[in-house]
């Protein structure tokens, strides 16, 4: 069963230096405010893996968490380059980034697998693409009926994935409504999880085959209102598009950045 | 009666007209999601459109900032989990249409937005393949709206992220199960097609003031011009007050978020 | 777009003689009427894909409308056998009926990846059972990555899917809602697809991550009210578990069974 | 102060007590679900169970007729798809204890549900393997709850629908990624468990009141007994009194319904 914990103690007692973790939450629902408290606790050499690095990577990588990087589409949505990241690959600052990269499809099928309990993704993808020539992790094999070519990779299987929901009630049970991404699959493929929640409430009011993870599934849960911004929840606050544009000056530069985490996350932040 | 309009519109413009109500389209985030949403709320009212994030037959009011903003799940006939839409939709040869954008694209239609210089040591990191490797083999065919620059144009992409025809022209021959690739690439000067035998792109149609040299100077390789070259239609009034419309709507949602 | 067609219309047009049909449904939302209506037209020579044959495939099978059938589960479910396939696996009453059996996770699978456009299904699977002795569908690939010896199944492509639903809308969209079973996935992995429904109405009143089919990925609708009985439809009403017993005796016997046929599908059936 | 019950009472009620508030029961029809609910209803208030038509953490009311009545859907946390089901849940690892019946069974553990003879002529079609192949390797451990017959207990079954632990004893030694495989077989006459070293099952407790020679005759196989043969203990009277309530509500249901 999920145990209730606070959002420090959670990240504090699940997740450990040199760990790899996934955190998700496509584009929706993005456990922000798990990704500040790994910051806080100063994580180190983390192996991160995430379909859609987006701000809360940028933050994470900046601030020296991350060793590697496994991903699939590396921007800030709209606005364009995730410089953190980049200064990271192109400049090691503040350390070198390994980065290990696949296409959407292929992260997709390997978190799916992954949940699925198998070793290997199956798709029918990387025809034609360089991205075979630069991933080692992306084989080819053989259908054993038909002969054509298809395209492997290995399952996804993290030590710990962290997601943002809507909501659990009070047995641990946890509603995922809307944009639901890979959230579930992340959850089910991971050795421990930590589901942070805008609420816990007596009753879900989840609908008959809604997305909803039982409470024996999940690790541990965290209430953390607001816990996806500047991501949003559906249902409870918008995308906060206008900060997503600002990060494009803050991010630009380290000193900038740097004062930001301070005020934000060092200073401010965690409960 | 020539209207005033300019070269952004007149590419989104040409880029919505491609579309059509039959069509199931996979968009990408950007010019494609522009071109897609007006094509919708002019001449293709029923077209599909499908994002990566999950959400299937979306109709929204205004332009999402990114892939998965609640605007395209709320109004979605449903939606459904990102591995689901790889696997059934896209890959289960559902979609028509994959439109997409790109930062670099080759004098195959190859199309790159991994990185610019080498991987190991790149000049400059680009966001990655995305949806877009799959899209531009599982979709049934592919749509591409760029820029015209001659950053863009490069007679070969640094790096294939998605495939069009590959190095030589011949990547999709006899390949089984895949897509027929780029068909129209749409630029704020031009339509360019594949030659039906070497899929080198050749400009079919120069919109409307557009001259064959600034397409040259525009292209960074020896870039051929189709033996009749059209002059693409300009847009209508109502098209671009539809368009104008999207965009002030959108930039006023965007903008008024905290 | 999914044409609106009567159920008679939908089964005439796109089933043929010698087709490879799956009718699913799992336990809930059978397409009984449409089973029926192959029976009325007197298709024959179908190869029946289904996991869980059940009254519907027992009735089309002692009607004479298959050469084959592939399945995992072959039973009247907490009543005892399907008397009419047995008969005709065991006697070949009234006509001779290959099998091709796979387990429940197999089938599930495989209608997995034809629903996501793939030649073959990977999974962990039929270990130590005898069914690959039998079934020479079934083989075993390695994982390139592992080395493990995984099992691997063709994927399940229909020429017609045939299912039923709670209501459409008027532009053709399917609500599936409750046991969901396999029904997306049969629709999917088919060329063509009949789907009949409950009813008809102007707002499906789905819920944002509910099980709907969009109009461009079915062939046809059918409005079939109590299409589904003696099956069920959640919502609409309940599983009539005492005709499903009922069942036992008039399967029992061959001209049981035909007066049951004559008096309760080719007389008094149909619309 | 003893109490009157049926050796099927003494069966489904053994069977309850097998499981626990901590596990995650994949449930098979018939027995399994009678027993599985019996548990939830008396001492294991918490135990999950997962019927393969998707229903997650249901709780029935009354007893499904079939895998998939509308009760368990009703009554359930959430209601998934069949493949989600089979991937996610079951081959995910999820399932603590998968929970079958049988036709036949063999010392070895080894279940037969597929038919009776020869495969290409059979004696006895039966039902087939459904869900059983892999939950008997893919949940952690299984549960086996059969009438105790020499027709259903036999040497070695005609078919391995569903690998106990193989025609050797010897299947599951070294095997990567499999579960422990039956860890109980209870019956209406008593309790067996695989014999640790050559995983023969041996009975190793008798239900009250029945003799080595009744198991001896019921069994198809030179039965083993454990070197210490327990006796089962009796149901409880609030063990029966659900059991008994639980079955004429199920049958008041199922015969109610026209």
């Amino acid at each position: 069963m999920a145990e209730f914990l606070s959002l420090k103690e959670a990240v504090s007692r699940h997740i450990n230096d040199g760990d790899t973790v996934a955190m998700e939450g496509f584009t929706h629902l993005i456990p922000f405010a798990a990704g500040h408290e790994i910051i806080r606790q100063e994580k180190r050499d983390l192996t991160l893996i995430r379909m859609t690095p987006d701000l809360v990577y940028d933050q994470m990588i900046g601030a020296g968490c991350a060793k590697k990087l496994i991903f699939s589409w590396g921007g800030n949505p709209g606005v364009g380059s995730l410089h953190r990241l980049r200064d990271a690959v192109e400049r090691g600052w503040p350390n070198q980034l390994e980065i290990l990269e696949h296409s959407h499809a292929a992260m997709a099928c390997a978190y799916e697998a992954g949940a699925a309990g198998l070793p290997l993704a199956v798709l029918r993808g990387y025809i034609g693409s360089d991205l075979p020539k630069v991933n080692d992790q992306i084989k080819f094999i053989e259908c054993p009926f038909t002969g054509e070519k298809l395209a492997a990779v290995p399952s996804v299987r993290p030590d710990v994935s962290v997601i943002h929901a809507q909501r659990a009630d009070r047995k641990g049970n946890v509603l995922v409504e809307g944009i639901i991404g890979i959230q579930k699959e992340a959850v089910l493929a991971a050795k421990r999880s930590i589901v942070t929640v805008e609420e816990v409430v007596d009753d879900l009011g989840a609908s008959v085959n809604a997305c909803v993870l039982p409470s024996w599934a999940i690790t541990a849960i965290a209430e953390a209102p607001k816990g996806a911004k500047p991501s949003y929840a559906l249902g409870y606050y918008d995308r906060d598009n206008a900060f997503y544009k600002e990060w494009d000056g803050i991010a630009r530069d380290r000193d900038a950045f740097q004062a930001w985490l301070n005020e934000n996350v060092f200073e401010n932040g965690g409960a | 009666m020539s209207l005033e309009f300019t070269s952004s519109e007149m590419m989104s413009v040409t880029a919505a007209r491609a579309l059509n109500n039959d069509m199931t389209c996979f968009v990408g985030i950007g010019l494609p999601s522009e071109a897609a949403n007006l094509a919708r709320l002019t001449h293709a009212p029923d077209v599909t459109l499908i994002y990566e994030s999950g959400t299937l037959q979306t109709k929204p009011d205004v332009l999402p900032l990114s892939i998965g903003d609640g605007e395209l799940c709320e109004s979605a006939l449903t939606t459904v989990s990102v591995p689901e839409m790889f696997r059934y939709w896209l890959q289960g040869g559902k979609v028509s249409v994959g439109f997409l954008g790109t930062a670099q694209i080759d004098r195959y239609a190859n199309i790159n937005t991994t990185l610019i210089g080498d991987y190991r040591e790149p000049k400059v990191r680009l966001p990655g393949g995305g949806g877009a490797p799959e899209i531009g083999t599982n979709a049934h065919e592919v749509f591409i709206t760029v820029k015209h620059s001659k950053r863009t144009f490069v007679k070969d992409v640094d790096f294939i992220t998605t495939v069009g025809f590959g190095r030589d022209g011949k990547a999709r021959d006899n390949a089984p199960n895949i897509g027929r690739g780029p068909t129209v690439v749409i630029t704020d000067l031009c339509i360019l097609k594949p030659d039906p035998d070497t899929k080198e792109l050749v400009v079919t149609s120069l919109h409307p003031g557009v001259t064959r040299e600034q397409v040259i100077d525009a292209t960074g390789w020896d870039i051929r011009f189709a033996d009749q070259v059209d002059t693409t239609p300009e847009p209508s009034a109502k098209e671009l007050d539809v368009l104008r419309d999207l965009k002030a709507r959108t930039n006023a949602h965007h903008a008024g978020q905290q």
